[in-house]
């Protein structure tokens, strides 16, 4: 069945060329890498026996239950903390919000190994925290461990839920709220029976990637875990470990992890099939007055979550200005660090400016439309491309470029050693950012919009230029951002395809802190940090300038 | 134009960066060959060059272990170096498809702030004592060759039976699991751990620059990792790779490498004692009888008895 | 040529037959209205013309040409849709110059016909505007400006007026009557106003639950409705049932309330049960003593109830037995009919329409 | 206690005085309608009253209880949206539902009262649907039903019944009308159709522009407008002006298009410049050579137009010099006044409205 305001020809053409792009670059390259999951030893049978073999063994079903516990448990706080913080700063007068809100991303500009090293030091067994808290008699033990990781994923991808709800709550309609209270309704139930389930499409959008990334993580957990089993940990040394590891196994963990996150996305398509989130909104609701009291309570809120999310973070900047004796840090302070950092980084800091700007550019291309498919078609090639572009987001970054290498390096079409084929990785990387914050808005566009245009002459992908991607603004540029971030501090799929000249930051404190560097990484995580705040307060700064007529 | 795309050179170098750095500015300000670093674990970088095995993208390989050497032989090119008569023939192929450049011994580090001098372990089989279980850190064997390497040396050590293997188990038992080396050594440097399994540099390095750690050299012997160099076969820039490596295993650069970073030199030529440090000769180290071409055969089917028993003990 | 032609045209939405095998034939330049009662399935007709609604079965043609296939940016049929649809980050004057804008219009042209478009809708001063910075009835201007300025070939108006006042109702469907005959576009109308429907339809078509109930003029419609459903949903009426009790050839006598009531009801025959419309403008009080004009016949009853709506005055009147008669007088009635209970009523035996039971 | 006290209340966006300095008793049980043109002020007044437009002047009163302080969900004062505001995350049902639930009402009086609302709306069978599974007037109906069904004490009603078809329209104000006077709720009722304001309306206010225009009973605002606004804006009129010529006492002559008009004005003088207005319902033609009703005078005119609206036929006459006549005629007019141009028409002096020049 066709639907209203889309045209089979636009609707058709951005599936066919999405599962194409995806097939080319997603697909074709994982396809090698898992196809030893379903082969037996020889590789000339195809066999289940990989995956019975695996799904046996008690340590992997420890592993998978350990991801599913903590990636559940994960998903439900940062959403819990995620949606109110968005409310606060969509609906309530907040001091500083541009900044506040720059602030939120920022947890995710540092890349997870950063931060976990920060927070070890802070917070580990001899963390500086840890002995303060003990001498004042506070049993902590340390953050390792299950509820150290919920509380890690937690405090840096709680910007995944806020920013796409964020602007979820921006285009509800204020009338709908209206006609809640004047049913008799308090604010608190119209918030929880109304407005809630009106943004559910961009909360359920912004849990499943926090579920998906904690899944897929192993930065953290690498650390953090110890030696608790995870998946994400077990594949990564499946497919990279130095010792080798068994590429039978490797391919199941894989899929595993790709089976899990379909799962979860099957579950919120399902929840949304039936609904429509549209109120019609002709304006950003409102800023609601409260009380005084429940100001300072919001306030106290908005800026404790955004400063406790910042404390791996502040730990690195002063870390950053210790003096270091080799690895060993020293109370005393310096400029050592930076000094060291700027005989080498210019080059790696304007490579991953370049490289995080024309990803976030080449994801909003790719991604918007997509979401746009997705949330305006019900095909069966419409679902089938709504899984394929969320698979990326369950594929380690390694295995995805260790792909990408293999298809790219000869044959049809070559493409390593240069820029392209890390942006191509980290736009289908990143892509279910920006289609899921784009898909999320559009829920709560009405269709007749777009029609409205249609009839008027133009066009259903001039329509979606011009009209319909200025309504969904603010989710694209949760995506977008989100995508900048990110692949600021992305690291497991660069360090397989950056070639020398293209080196980014994150490879800079890699290095750095897999040897004896931590000055020098903390010192460019300082300087990633202040090049990338900047950016993100102008773009939120524009955004709220806009909010009088934009939704 | 080859000419001026021989100025530089594609490294793929598995060291950390303070290494790589003072490596690299040094072969550049000499030589006048740019330097273009691709920096990872080594299993990371074995497989991205695997993985290009048809178009090459690097020039040479650093900083990998003896097996990886070994077992990829086919992807080098052989260059007999003007420097490799120096290193003892059992640190380099025969074929001169690798050289290698530096020798860890697998250590016991002791951080002394939480384990005061004298109550430390002195041998592998102190490690075995249950008032140290959960203190000891090791690396997962899965994503370290040297932890491979040590894992075995104690099985051969122990008899190579079923009882050493039992002691191996016991062994686990008693430790941290973690999934990367730099997490051992960093983390008794830093007071996580009171005890580590890693490579002796570490250790000195740490030290060297203040902290409470103390390198052990097991009574009941240890044995040498070898990491080393070899030119990726079809590189874009052979010619300056061969520059490379006959810089790398000078005696003189060596010798700044060891004065900045104690790597151990593959090349014994180096008088330990003008050197900062005071590390001890390799002679005056016990080295058990270590039979690293076969554990490197056995290597699938006991990475999956190891893996079972780090499953078992976690 | 843009006549439009509507042929066996069917859509279901689950169980619901929205729109149920409807054929019809709008002539190139006509101004054909859509009636019927909410839910019937009017929008959805407009939406499969303008290309938002698949077909589940039949065929649509602009003149010649079958446009159901066609993507509906390529119909030119300018629609005002029931819930304005005005795009929210535009501002007035932008929304009006959209589809100018489409369709590459010079920016001077441009500028000039949006100006023009707003004064129409008496929204000058208000083209900087933001939408919601408008009222009801301003919003739905916007889109008849903006449906109305590109000036398509077919114009297809859903309930366009339905949020103005009566006086800019009866301005505003002048001037889309207007427009429409000038450039001779051929217009489907929806409205819920009957008095609307009659005032500017060339023809109209009543429909009930996703069928044609009639089709016809104006007047046809009002005065021989086919069925008692049109009579009823057309105005107001009164709709009796009696059995036929006597009469010669044509014309009859039937009993309703306990009185005769004469009419003409060809094959009806004695002892059958008809329904018939008697509308209440038709029936005339009679001064008491007063005789009827001339070839009319008289009921007696009783005034029940006055409604005063200006113009007209409703009463409401017994005839005995329970059944009741609406009367409609222009201006208020005598001063005798709203005093005495007992009233004479008139009316032309030729005006009423009977309907076979059915 | 639910009388409603407007006291002085303005609200202006930036220039725009949207209401302007308005103050209206609305008595306990009272069904008050305000009628006005579109943009006048009359949602923003509503929203006001129910608490979603904040005041800058004024003050609002329920009874002795000062609330345009109150939080909105505490006044008790059920609002139909002009954009029905239904929620789309419910089902119909829920919908009607969810006012009941806030206050906190038992699970089985839920479903009994929220089918008995459905009903009443004719939406029975709709409960199950989601809102987008529904048509424009469905949805209107959902939105009437939500409101009813929590019985509040006062009822602001924004044009409720705009989407909706003519019988329904009939009915359903018939039932919001009977649902207030049983339950005694107060209700300010906002609507576009002048018929439904005098049917319906204990009183009505007439806007414009942010203020009253004039308050009164239907009939008073029907037969005696204040002001040539509020005569023209309340059903059709003829608006003329012209100039004192003559005449005793409170009676004058007023020339208009060549001919004179007797009329009443008290206080205007000899050479006055006057606006009168007559309706189209007070117009009679006259048969050629039939005298006209005692008391009343004629003029001659011209028939130019004749527009079927049903029971009401309109005729446009011209008078001379271009003045034009609307003229209401019940029923269609007689033969002779179609065929012949010209027509006598005769009208009641004491039915015109005099008005200064203002
Ligand atoms: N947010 C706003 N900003 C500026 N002007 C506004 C705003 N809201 C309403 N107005 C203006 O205030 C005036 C009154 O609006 P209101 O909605 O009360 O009109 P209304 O009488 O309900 O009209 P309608 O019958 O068309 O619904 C209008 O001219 C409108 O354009
Ligand atoms: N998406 C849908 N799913 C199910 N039923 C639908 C859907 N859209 C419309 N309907 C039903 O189809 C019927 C026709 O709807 P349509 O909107 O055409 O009515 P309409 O004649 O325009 O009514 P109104 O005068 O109230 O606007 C209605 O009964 C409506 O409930
Ligand atoms: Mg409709
Ligand atoms: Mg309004």
């Amino acid at each position: 069945m066709r639907r209203p305001g889309f045209s089979p020809s636009f609707s058709g053409a951005v599936t066919v060329l999405a599962l194409g792009f995806l097939a080319l670059f997603l697909l074709y390259p994982l396809f090698g890498i898992f196809e030893a999951s379903v082969l037996d030893p020889s590789g000339a049978h195809f066999t289940a026996n990989n995956y019975l073999r695996v799904l046996a063994r008690p340590f992997y079903q420890r592993a998978l239950g350990n991801s599913l516990a903590i990636g559940a448990a994960a998903t439900v706080v940062t959403t819990m903390v995620g949606v109110p913080l968005a409310f606060c700063l969509a609906r309530l007068a907040i001091p500083g919000k541009p900044l506040l809100l720059a602030l939120a991303t920022l947890p995710l500009v540092l890349p997870s190994f950063v931060s976990a090293y920060a927070l070890v030091l802070l917070f580990g067994r001899a963390g500086i925290v840890t002995q303060a808290l003990r001498a004042i008699g506070v049993p902590f033990d340390s953050l390792y461990g299950a509820p150290g990781l919920v509380a890690v994923y937690t405090l840096t991808l709680f910007p995944y839920v806020v920013l796409p709800t964020l602007a979820a709550f921006k285009a509800v309609d204020v009338s709908v709220e209206e006609a809640g209270q004047n049913l008799g309704a308090s604010r608190w139930r119209v918030w929880r029976t109304v407005i809630l389930p009106i943004v559910m499409p961009a909360v359920l959008a912004g849990a499943l990637l926090v579920f998906m990334d904690t899944l897929e993580n192993f930065g953290v957990p690498f650390v953090l875990a110890e030696d608790m089993p995870v998946l994400a940990v077990e594949a990564w040394k499946q497919f990279v470990g130095e010792t080798g590891g068994n590429p039978a196994t490797a391919g199941v963990l894989g899929v595993l992890l790709i089976i899990c996150t379909t799962l979860a996305l099957l579950v919120q398509r399902h929840y949304l099939a039936r609904r429509r989130f549209a109120t019609g909104a002709r304006t950003a609701p409102p800023l609601l007055a409260i009380g005084p009291r429940w100001r300072v309570a919001a306030i106290a809120f908005s800026w404790g979550v955004v400063a406790l999310a910042l404390v791996p973070f502040c730990a690195v900047v002063v870390i950053s200005f210790m003096r270091f004796r080799g690895p060993v840090i020293t109370t005393e302070l310096g400029l050592g660090n930076f000094i060291q950092l700027f005989a080498r980084a210019p080059g790696p800091l304007a490579n991953t400016l370049i490289l995080a700007g024309a990803a976030a550019f080449g994801g909003v291309l790719l991604g918007v439309p997509i979401g746009y498919v997705l949330t305006r078609t019900r095909t069966r090639l419409a679902a089938l491309l709504d899984i394929v572009a969320m698979m990326p987001f369950a594929v380690a970054g390694t295995v995805l470029g260790i792909g990408l290498v293999i298809a790219f390096n000869a044959g049809f079409l070559v493409l390593t050693g240069g820029w392209l084929i890390l942006v191509i990785a980290y736009v289908v990387r990143k892509l279910p950012f920006n289609v899921r914050a784009s898909s999320a808005i559009l829920h709560q566009i009405d269709p007749s919009l777009e029609e409205a245009s249609i009839n008027l002459g133009v066009s259903p992908s001039l329509t979606f230029v011009k009209l319909t991607v200025p309504l969904m603004l603010g989710g694209i540029v949760g995506g977008a951002v989100l995508t900048f971030v990110t692949v600021a501090s992305e690291l497991s799929a660069t360090v397989i395809l950056y070639s020398g000249k293209w080196s980014t930051m994150t490879i800079v404190m890699f290095q750095a802190l897999e040897g004896t560097g931590a000055g020098v990484a903390s010192a460019a995580a300082t300087v990633l940090i202040v090049v990338t705040i900047l950016p993100l307060a102008l773009i939120n700064r524009l955004l709220r300038r806009q909010g009088a007529s934009l939704l | 134009e080859a000419r001026a795309a021989d100025k530089s050179v594609v490294i793929y170098s598995a060291n950390e960066s303070v290494l790589d750095e003072l490596v690299f500015t040094a072969f550049t300000k000499e030589s006048g060959i740019a330097v273009q670093p691709v920096e990872g674990g080594s299993g990371v970088l074995v497989k991205r060059m695997s993985s290009e095995k048809e178009r090459p993208q690097g020039d040479i390989i650093w900083g990998i272990s003896r097996s990886l050497l070994q077992s990829n032989a086919a992807l080098f090119a052989p260059y007999h170096s003007k420097n490799v008569d120096a290193i003892p023939v059992e640190y380099r192929d025969p074929g001169d498809l690798w050289i290698g450049n530096n020798l860890h011994l697998l250590v016991l580090l002791q951080n002394t702030k939480l384990v005061p001098e004298g109550q430390g372990p002195k041998s592998w089989d102190d490690l075995l004592d249950p008032k140290w279980k959960g203190k000891i850190a090791f690396t997962d064997p899965a994503n370290s060759g040297s932890a491979y390497t040590n894992v075995t040396l104690l099985a051969q050590l122990w008899g190579n039976d079923d009882a050493a293997w039992e002691k191996v188990t016991k062994l686990f038992a008693n430790m941290k699991v973690l999934n990367k080396s730099s997490l051992v050594f960093s983390g008794v440097g830093n007071g996580e751990y009171p005890l580590g399994i890693s490579l002796e540099y570490a250790g000195y390095i740490w030290a060297s620059n203040g902290a409470p750690i103390k390198t052990v050299y097991p009574s009941d012997g240890t044995v040498v990792a070898m990491e080393g160099v070899g030119i990726i076969k079809g590189g874009p820039n052979p010619e300056s790779a061969k520059v490379f490596v006959d810089f790398i295993n000078r005696k003189d650069t060596r010798e700044m490498i060891f004065a900045k970073t104690f790597r151990r030199p593959a090349r014994q030529d180096l008088d330990f004692t003008k050197l900062p440090g005071n590390m001890p000769a390799l002679s005056t180290i016990k080295l058990a009888t270590y039979d690293e071409e076969s554990w490197t055969a056995k290597r699938p089917a006991t990475m999956a008895k190891i893996q079972e028993i780090v499953e078992k003990t976690r | 040529m843009t006549a439009i032609r509507i042929a066996g045209v069917s859509r279901a939405f689950g169980a619901v037959a929205a729109v149920d095998d409807i054929a019809l034939d709008v002539a190139n330049g006509e101004f054909f209205t859509l009636l019927g009662p909410s839910g019937c399935g009017k929008t959805t007709l407009l939406r499969m013309i303008a290309g938002f609604c698949d077909l589940d079965r039949g065929a649509i043609h602009f003149g010649d040409r079958r446009i159901d296939m066609l993507p509906p940016h390529r119909r030119n049929a300018g629609m005002v849709f029931q819930n304005y649809a005005i795009f929210p980050n535009l501002t007035v004057a932008d929304n009006v110059a959209y589809g100018l804008r489409a369709r590459r219009v010079a920016a001077k042209d441009i500028t000039a016909r949006v100006a023009r478009a707003l004064a129409l809708v008496h929204l000058d001063a208000h083209g900087e505007r933001w939408p919601y910075q408008l009222s009801g009835g301003q919003l739905q201007r916007v889109a008849i400006a903006r449906c109305l300025v590109i000036e398509p070939a077919v114009l297809l108006l859903d309930e366009p007026l339905s949020n103005l006042d009566a006086q800019l109702r009866v301005e505003m469907r002048g001037e889309i009557r207007q427009l429409q005959q000038s450039l001779k576009i051929t217009a489907l109308y929806v409205t819920h106003d009957q008095e609307e429907a009659l005032a500017i339809s060339d023809r109209i078509a009543v429909m009930r639950a996703g069928k044609l109930e009639q089709v016809g003029a104006p007047e046809e419609i009002y005065r021989h409705p086919a069925s008692p459903f049109v009579a009823e949903f057309m105005g107001t009426t009164n709709l009796l049932h009696g059995a036929v009790t006597g009469g010669a050839g044509a014309w009859l006598r039937v009993a309703v309330g306990g009185q005769d009531f004469h009419l003409a009801a060809p094959g009806a025959r004695m002892g059958d049960t008809l329904s018939f419309s008697l509308r209440p403008e038709i029936l005339r009080p009679v001064a008491p003593g007063a005789a009827a004009p001339e070839g009319w016949a008289l009921v007696a009853a009783r005034l029940e109830h006055v409604e005063f709506l200006g113009a007209l005055t409703r009463m409401e009147m017994s005839l005995g037995e329970g059944t009741r008669l609406r009367v409609a007088a222009l201006d208020l009635p005598s001063g005798w009919v709203r005093q005495s209970g007992a009233v004479a009523l008139a009316y032309d035996p030729a005006r009423i329409t009977a309907f076979r039971a059915r």
